[in-house]
């Protein structure tokens, strides 16, 4: 006689962000086969959208309050756990999909690729995302790494016209699949070390007795490192960040960037920080070398771009380099630094490439700085935000991207991790190098009296300016008077 | 006289450990997308194999359930690749990964 | 005194004014330039209303605020002047309405993002020199950058790119060091004393004993890799040439006038307290650079045809005989130092001036394209030969008082260093002098033959300048009474510190403070006095 | 009002011209000539008045008493030093006043003649009145500080008058030579005021002197020393003289206020100002007194051969100097200021004659091609003939009495060496200005057209300018194109006369030059040595109480010496008339330098020793400069900036290669770095 199958309970507030994501997704594929090609759909996909993304911020929000102080909600058998840390990058996420979509109601429009699966397929990728920040099984990571990949996948390509595009895709999608296979090895490796999955359980496990044969776990250890690092772009598994960024639609691109990162982390810093805090002396390092690789490539490797979104895909894998540094810390102000920045990097990201979005013409693919050579002469105002985007991810004082590096910088300063510290720094200015180069290429004017890139002035369409002004006032803002955030980022660090 | 011969798990991980090196290597090593993508399969499952392996050896059920998580996402994975890979095999009548290099610098 | 936040208004205007510039319509320029010099103007009133609230009573700051910043790495907003900062918050304040009015008429391009621009880099420069706190004093001293880097880039000459990414990046290099080791600094503090604090009076009380040997000398050579570069000290100086060569003249004006004198005090101001006893035992290194500056800047000044550059490495000399003084380490040195940081801005950028007004008229900083131009400018040339024989050093001009003193000073503590500085002063007459006789005499022809003197808003944009020199070399007790306690303050506090001893004349009573300061307030800069 | 409350008013003296000074830079222009001259004038006669009043005032105090600082305010407080603006009414100070006043009045009154017609008339003025205004305040200050101040003011005002005629290139170099010469001796006198306060504390002369009493000797030395280093840049003296004879280059007032009468003495001052630590260091003395007599025969022999009436002079004052400061070597400080005094009147004198020959031939200042002239200007040659005995020591002229008295001074200090020295110049004296005279005023005119005809072929000398043309340039008072200097072994000079004879120049310029020639005969009533008649002995005594410039036993022993001296200078004398009496044969050629031959070229060249100087700033100076710009600036320093760049961007070109498209290769670096950590962790378990 068999016994009862035991129902694990569930806290639906706790998931019901996910759930409102993958409602509005499905509705929106439910709309398309409804409506067909009714001229409506589009709108309406869009409505559904973002409405989706703001009924799930709005219970973020709730969460939030609920859980400040150190408060948690795990559900689902211990598979997933809610708490301040998750709600925080399940914000900076879920800000990021809300703008990349609102970039890309006129993008798709200019570019004649408006389809609801576009949206359908970034509210599914946030879902996977937002479980990412707070997936506390091994398990459950691996599925939102692909629930969040396989949509980012299709987007990158979604271009069909463009040949780039479908490049990029293809590249993405082989290297993601190899990465989440290297992954789900480093899973299994763990599972067969410590017979269980879950990172609050392999922490127990990890305490209670010691492991006679630590090959196995270490080996584990070493895949998950890869597979997420990938996810992150860092050194040396970065490789595939320029192309796809450069191919992918910009505002995917942007996306991708801001999104994917923030979930990369969550899972990374959760996973070392619940699952593996007594073998920090094992990853510490190998994390101190991929920071270190990070920053000396992404800063260097720019600085022989020609194509602005390859620069700023490089650029990326730098501060992915940054944040590594406030992740090595392995101390709350090194997450809480980590966090921080994630979360001004996604504004300073988003920002930039929405400026990119709006100043190209149609086609998409002219982003060599010669086809942006003046700019900011002959339309200040957009040029003028380019060059402030770059100069705040280059950590002009007065700007988010200021004390986000300050923050990590004192994280390593305070780890005693000097040489981190250096290297750090001297990146930041060889950074900054490719960061003016831009600048000043928006700011030269053009050899041929021609008018800078897309030929015509056009005006910025009402919701990219939306996502622009919210981030310069964010960046600005986090500059100036950054003690709230902080606090924010503070509250967010506690993990166990 | 057949000497006592038992098979432990740990042959098992070998084996797995051997096909997802083989498929990571195929991976490296062949040009054609389609045949790449292959490879990653089989890393999955010799990661399944792993999985299976290990849950046996732990008498644990947790691992052997995993595997359907494994397949399911392998599964979806195979449509979005080939979906993909048709796309663009739609575009230019081949499946070579390294024709595909506008992209590079 | 006031509990008004002068200091924070005298930031905050600038900023006001660069915000409101910006939003003005573009189309009027005359109004967008009106409302540059009206709050450039109104930043130079208040600092002189900050003048005369002054106390030469008072040994520590004055007119102190502190407000919570970055709460998370407890850096505050804290501000505060001392002798050592008013001048140069003067200086500032008085040299960049003069900028403005100078770039009235060129360059004429843009004038709505050059005047905000010029207010940004007024209100990062008052920022530089009024705050306490190492965090806040590097977020004004990188943000410096951005200002400056835009003037060059968007109104310098042919090479200006080049100029400007050299300066920006090559600057930045030096700074970032100078950020490690500020963090460093704090939290070493931190995890000695459990407070997390970067107020520099906090740290200056704790890290002459707080700091081993070496940390210390690490950390000062990474705070003077930031003040080495901005000085220039020889090697850390082949960037100011260029970028003096290629920045418009307001630009070079600031540069040379105030952005230079950023790193001697920073060395005054942060070094000297925080790291006692390595600017002590590294004092003959420092002072064995700023003797090749003078020297060294002097004789590359002699062989350049280009005027800025001349002037240029003129400065790179007279920046030397700041180091010395400073490095001197007796109060008759620092004054001297002081002194000429006071009274480099108004000589140089008198020349900077008149050099930028004589390219307006022939288009060249060319010696070979000049000659004779006395005859045709005489007004310009007085003009000239007054600021230059004012930067020679001549006596009864404010170089003169800095430069004796300085050298003064060094010769009570190091003659050998002394003699050989003074060997500077000779040099300097050779290539003003020269540079002056191929420019000004000799034979004029050509478009030289019939060049327009000055105008009137020219020779106002030049002769308070010149009169200040002038006031200051015959009545320097201005300056100096104000400066001396603070300087004194550095001495007793160095010889508190550390094991050092203050060599003075003979017959002069050892250095003290007015009476009431006691030891322990000395050390913790008057925080908590009364 | 009492005599104490009016030399508290000294400042006034250096007030008045100051304030001239200041009004003619700002209305110079406008007023224009002759009136800015005669305003300028005006303040000076005043000035001198207000110096005899504090004469007066000195006089009628008791002697110990005669000596009175003012303070007006501090002008320095650094530390505890504390320098002020201070006036130190004494003999000493007042003294030179009225030499600066008085003589400096008579040269302005002839510039304004002189000068008449230039342009920049009000510009001269303006630099006359603040050298003047420099010099007072040289003289009276209270401390070195001042002092130096003063001094380099009139170092300014030096350079601004001698390259006044900026567009002749000569005059222009000439300025700044003389300027960076000076600034030579600057760093010896700024030195001397460093170890001033490293030892005393102080600058003020009252706490030194007393100070300096009880100094070790190696500081006195010291000080005494760096301080004679200011005095030899200043006073042109060996090795810092070859300034001078460049200065010429400004009009002729300007030489002869400030390179003959006035400035030049400046050093002299000083180290009387200074004696404390000269008294306190025999051996600083003995330096002094040897490069002053090195000075005084070896200036007086370069004089020898010149052929430009200005140089000649020139080297004459340099070679008198070192007479001055001989003097001063010898302990007679008193000898020192009396022969500064007859030395202005008489050089003035020289001077202003001199530039009354060359207005008279248009700007010519080549004796060669002169001669004669005492037909047409009788005032300007009696005057300067006067000028000349007193100057070559022919008693009972000035120079007789101030010379003999710094030789007798020298002998009975025991200083032989130096008093044969000295004494061996005197022959030079008496040669050169015989010469210069001779050449001049008598032999055989050479400035007829008609006479250098065929040399205006030889020197390519250009004749082509309109006739009248040279007039008005005379009137003017240059002519950029023409370079009136020359320097020996240049062929003659075109005279510059268009068929109109030398005239006598206009009672303005004659007036000052004949009360000058007056001066310079009786001017050595001022201190005969015979009882009674030494009025400045006693006047300065107070000056430089406790030294007692020794006096000779007998007056036999005095008339002996003063007998050999004037025997060595009519020597001279007769000499120059031997080869010179009818003047020169021909422009071109000069009997003394054929005799002299090689000898004359050296010593015509001025021992080579100038021209040794601008061939090594020239080479090896001006390489090491270019050395230190392109290799070690540019290439080295700059260039390892830059490599920094350069390093980088390769660097990225390596990325660039390495990140090249294909898929399997962006797989190959994840897997190598899947590898790579694997191999970490497992290496780092297993220790």
């Amino acid at each position: 006689m068999t016994p009862p199958i035991v129902h694990p309970s569930i806290n639906w507030l706790a998931i019901s962000p996910e759930i409102a994501l993958v409602a509005a997704g499905v509705a929106i594929v439910m709309l398309r086969s409804v409506l067909r090609r009714r001229p409506i759909v589009v709108p309406l996909c869009t409505v559904v959208a973002i409405s989706g993304v703001v009924a799930a911020g709005a219970v973020q929000y709730r969460l939030w309050h609920l859980l400040r102080g150190h408060r948690a909600m795990t559900t689902i058998a211990g598979m997933v756990r809610v708490d301040p840390f998750g709600v925080f990058l399940g914000v900076v996420v879920l800000a990021a999909t809300v703008m990349a979509l609102l970039l890309s109601v006129a993008y798709l429009r200019r570019e004649g690729l408006e389809a609801p699966e576009y949206f359908a397929l970034v509210l599914l990728s946030a879902a996977g995302m937002l479980v990412m920040t707070t997936a506390n099984d091994l398990i459950v990571v691996f599925l939102a790494l692909e629930v969040l990949s396989i949509p980012l996948y299709v987007l990158a390509a979604f271009d069909r016209r463009r040949l780039s595009s479908q490049e990029a895709g293809m590249k993405y999608f082989v290297l993601g699949a190899f990465s989440s296979a290297v992954f789900l090895y480093g899973v299994a490796l763990t599972y067969g070390a410590t017979g269980t999955t879950s990172l609050t359980g392999i922490a127990r496990f990890l305490a209670a007795n010691t492991l006679l044969d630590q090959g196995t776990l270490l080996a584990g250890i070493a895949l998950l490192l890869v597979g997420l690092g990938f996810k992150i772009a860092a050194v040396p598994f970065h490789m595939w960040t320029p192309d796809v960024y450069q191919g992918a639609p910009t505002p995917v691109t942007s996306f991708m960037s801001a999104a994917t990162k923030a979930a990369g982390f969550a899972a990374l810093l959760r996973i070392f920080g619940v699952a593996f805090p007594l073998y920090r002396s094992d990853w510490r390092p190998a994390v101190w070398a991929l920071a270190v690789l990070s920053l000396i490539v992404g800063s260097v490797a720019a600085v022989i771009q020609t194509d602005v979104k390859r620069i700023l895909a490089y650029s990326s894998i730098g501060h992915a380099g940054f944040i590594l540094i406030g992740f090595q810390a392995n101390t709350s102000r090194g997450r809480e630094a980590a966090l921080l920045y994630l979360f001004v990097y996604a504004f300073m990201t988003i920002g930039a490439f929405a400026v990119i979005t709006v100043a190209t013409r149609r086609g998409d693919d002219h982003h060599s700085l010669d086809d942006y050579r003046g700019l900011a002469l002959d339309r200040p105002v957009v040029g003028g935000l380019l060059i402030f985007f770059v100069l705040a991810q280059a950590g002009v004082p007065f700007t988010g991207g200021f004390v986000a590096k300050l923050e990590v910088f004192s994280a390593a300063a305070q780890a005693n991790e000097y040489g981190l510290l250096i290297i750090g720094v001297l990146a930041s200015v060889v950074a900054a190098f490719f960061y003016l180069r831009i600048a000043l290429t928006l700011l030269s004017a053009r050899d041929d009296g021609a008018t800078a890139p897309g030929g015509l002035r056009r005006r910025v369409d009402v919701w990219s300016a939306v996502v622009l002004v919210t981030c310069v006032t964010l960046v600005i803002v986090v500059g100036v008077v950054p003690g709230t955030f902080v606090h924010w980022a503070r509250d967010a660090t506690f993990l166990l | 006289m057949i000497g006592a011969f038992t098979i432990t798990p740990s042959y098992y991980l070998v084996l797995a450990a051997v096909l997802f090196g083989i498929g990571a290597v195929g991976l490296l090593v062949r040009r054609n997308v389609l045949v790449m993508f292959m490879c990653v399969e089989l890393m999955l499952n010799a990661v399944n194999l792993t999985f299976v392996a290990f849950a046996k050896a732990l008498n644990d059920i947790a691992g052997q359930v995993l595997v359907f998580f494994t397949l399911v996402v392998a599964a979806a994975e195979v449509a979005v690749g080939l979906a993909i890979i048709v796309a663009i095999f739609r575009r230019r009548r081949a499946a070579t990964a390294d024709d595909l290099r506008t992209l590079e610098g | 005194m006031t509990d008004f936040p002068i200091l924070s208004a005298i930031i905050a205007t600038p900023l006001i004014g660069a915000v409101v510039v910006v939003l003005l319509p573009g189309r009027r320029p005359e109004v967008i330039k009106a409302v540059g010099y009206g709050f450039s103007v109104a930043t130079l009133g208040l600092a002189c209303w900050l003048l005369a609230d002054f106390s030469t009573k008072k040994v520590f700051f004055q007119f102190v605020e502190s407000r919570p910043w970055l709460p998370s790495i407890g850096s505050r907003y804290i501000v505060g002047v001392d002798g050592i900062s008013l001048f140069m918050i003067l200086a500032t304040a008085l040299l960049i309405p003069i900028g403005l009015l100078a770039s009235q008429r060129y360059p004429a391009q843009r004038p709505k993002a050059f005047t905000a621009w010029f207010l940004l880099l007024e209100f990062s420069l008052m920022g530089i020199f009024l705050s306490l706190d190492l965090i806040i004093f590097f977020l004004f001293w990188e943000i410096l950058l951005v200002p400056m880097y835009f003037l060059i880039q968007g109104w310098g000459h042919e090479r200006r790119q080049y100029a400007a990414t050299k300066f920006f990046i090559y600057t930045a290099a030096g700074s970032s060091l100078m950020l490690a080791c500020t963090l460093i600094l704090g939290f070493i503090h931190q995890s000695d004393t459990g407070v997390l604090s970067f107020d520099y009076r906090v740290l200056a009380a704790w890290s002459w004993h707080g700091l081993s040997g070496t940390t210390e000398v690490l950390l000062f050579l990474g705070f003077l890799a930031a003040f080495a570069i901005k000085v220039p000290l020889v090697p850390f100086h082949t960037w100011l040439a260029d970028v003096h060569t290629e920045a418009p003249t307001a630009g070079s004006v600031v540069l040379a006038g105030v952005i230079l004198k950023m790193g001697a005090y920073g060395l005054l101001r942060f070094s000297f307290e925080l790291f006692p006893h390595a600017s002590v035992d590294l004092a003959p290194l420092l002072l064995t650079l700023g003797v090749i500056g003078i020297l060294y800047g002097a004789i590359v000044a002699a062989m350049q045809k280009n005027l800025k550059r001349i002037i240029a490495y003129s400065s790179i000399a007279h920046m030397g005989f700041v180091i010395v003084g400073i490095f001197s380490l007796t109060v008759i040195g620092l004054d001297g130092a002081v002194f000429t940081m006071i009274s480099h801005p108004l000589t140089t950028g008198a020349l900077f001036l008149l050099v930028g007004m004589l390219y307006e008229r022939r288009h060249s900083y060319q010696l070979e394209d000049y000659g004779g131009i006395w005859r045709s400018a005489p007004i310009l040339t007085a003009m000239f030969l007054a600021a230059m024989f004012a930067g020679i050093g001549l006596p009864g001009f404010s170089g003169f008082i800095g430069e004796f003193l300085s050298l003064a000073g060094t010769f009570v503590s190091r003659r050998p260093w002394a003699v050989a500085g003074a060997v500077g002063v000779i040099l300097a007459a050779v290539y003003m002098l020269w540079a002056f006789q191929r420019t000004f005499m000799g034979k004029p022809s050509g478009i030289n033959l019939k060049l327009p003197d000055v105008s009137l808003r020219e020779v106002m944009v030049v002769a308070p300048l010149l009169a200040l020199s002038l006031f200051l070399g015959l009545y320097p007790k201005l300056a100096i009474e104000r400066i001396e306690p603070s300087l004194k303050r550095s001495i007793v506090n160095l010889e508190l510190k550390t094991h050092f001893r203050e060599k003075r004349p003979k017959g002069y009573a050892p250095t003290k403070l007015p009476g009431g300061v006691s030891d322990t307030q000395s050390i913790q800069l008057g925080r908590g006095a009364p | 009002m009492n005599a104490r409350d009016l030399l508290g008013l000294a400042g006034i003296i250096p007030l008045l011209p100051l304030v001239g000074a200041a009004l003619l830079m700002a209305f110079g222009r406008r007023l224009g000539s002759p009136r800015a001259g005669w305003l300028a004038t005006g303040l000076m006669a005043v000035a001198f008045a207000w110096s005899v009043v504090e004469f007066a005032a000195l006089l009628s105090l008791p002697p110990g008493a005669r000596s009175h600082v003012s303070i007006i305010f501090t002008w320095l407080p650094a530390d505890q030093l504390h320098v002020n603006v201070g006036f130190l009414a004494d003999p000493l100070s007042i003294t030179w006043c009225l030499l600066v006043t008085g003589v400096g009045m008579l040269i302005h009154l002839y510039a304004i003649g002189y000068m008449r017609g230039d342009p920049n008339v009000g510009r001269f003025f303006a630099y006359f009145n603040l050298f003047a205004a420099s010099m007072l305040i040289l003289v009276l200050a209270s401390n070195y500080l001042l002092t130096f101040l003063g001094w380099e003011g009139v170092g300014l005002c030096s350079y601004l008058l001698i390259s006044f005629w900026f567009e002749r290139s000569t005059a222009a170099l000439g300025g700044k030579k003389a300027f960076i010469y000076n600034r030579v001796g600057d760093f010896g006198f700024m030195l001397a005021m460093f170890l001033l306060i490293a030892q005393f504390g102080t600058l003020d002369y009252g706490a030194t002197g007393h100070a300096a009493l009880h100094a070790s000797g190696g500081i006195t030395t010291a000080v005494a020393l760096l301080l004679f280093l200011g005095c030899v840049g200043k006073s042109a003296q060996i090795p810092l003289f070859p300034w001078l004879t460049d200065a010429m280059e400004g009009p002729t007032p300007v030489s002869a206020l400030i390179h003959a009468a006035t400035m030049v003495t400046a050093g002299v001052f000083l180290i009387c100002r200074a004696h404390p630590f000269f008294d306190a260091s025999h051996s600083a003395m003995t330096v002094v007194g040897w490069i002053g007599a090195a000075t005084a025969l070896l200036a007086g022999t370069m004089a020898v051969l010149q052929p430009d009436l200005k140089r000649v002079l020139a080297y004459s004052t340099i070679s008198q100097l070192g007479y001055m400061f001989l003097a001063l070597g010898t302990g007679a400080y008193t000898a020192a200021v009396f022969f500064v005094l007859m030395h202005a009147f008489y050089k003035a004198c020289l001077f202003l004659g001199a530039g009354s020959v060359l207005h008279a031939n248009g700007e010519n200042q080549d004796m060669r091609v002169m001669g004669a002239l005492r037909r047409f200007m009788p005032f300007t040659a009696g005057a300067m003939v006067v000028a000349w005995l007193a100057i070559a020591g022919v008693p009972p002229f000035a120079g007789f009495w101030s010379k003999d008295g710094v030789l007798e001074a020298a002998y009975l200090h025991h200083d032989y060496g130096i008093w044969a020295v000295g004494v061996v110049a005197t022959i030079m004296t008496g040669l050169y200005m015989t010469r210069l005279i001779l050449l001049t005023f008598f032999g055989t005119e050479h400035w007829r057209p008609s006479d250098t005809a065929a040399m205006a072929a030889v020197t390519g000398g250009s004749d082509d300018e309109p006739d009248g043309h040279a007039d008005i340039e005379a009137e003017l008072g240059y002519d950029p194109d023409y370079l009136p200097t020359v320097v020996y072994g240049e062929p003659p000079r075109t005279p510059r006369l268009h068929d109109h004879e030398p005239h006598e120049s206009p009672g303005l310029i004659v007036l000052p030059i004949v009360t000058l020639a007056l001066l310079a005969i009786v001017g050595g009533l001022v201190n005969i040595p015979l009882h009674g008649f030494t009025h400045l002995d006693s006047w300065l005594e107070p000056v430089f109480r406790g030294v007692t410039p020794p006096v000779a036993e007998t007056f036999a022993g005095a008339a002996a010496l003063s007998a050999t001296a004037l025997g060595f200078g009519v020597v001279g004398i007769i000499v120059a008339f031997v080869f010179y009496r009818r003047g020169l044969p021909s422009p071109a050629d000069d009997p003394l330098r054929a005799r002299l031959g090689v000898v004359g070229n050296v010593v015509g060249h001025g021992y080579y020793y100038d021209d040794a100087i601008s061939k090594a700033v020239d080479g090896p100076v001006r390489a090491f400069g270019t050395f230190l710009d392109r290799d070690v600036d540019q290439r080295v320093i700059d260039g390892a900036v830059n490599g920094i760049g350069h390093l980088v961007r390769r660097a990225a070109e390596g990325l660039r290669r390495a990140q090249d498209g294909l898929v399997r290769r962006y797989a190959i670096g994840i897997a190598l770095g899947a590898a790579a950590l694997l191999l970490f962790f497992l290496a780092y378990a297993g220790r």
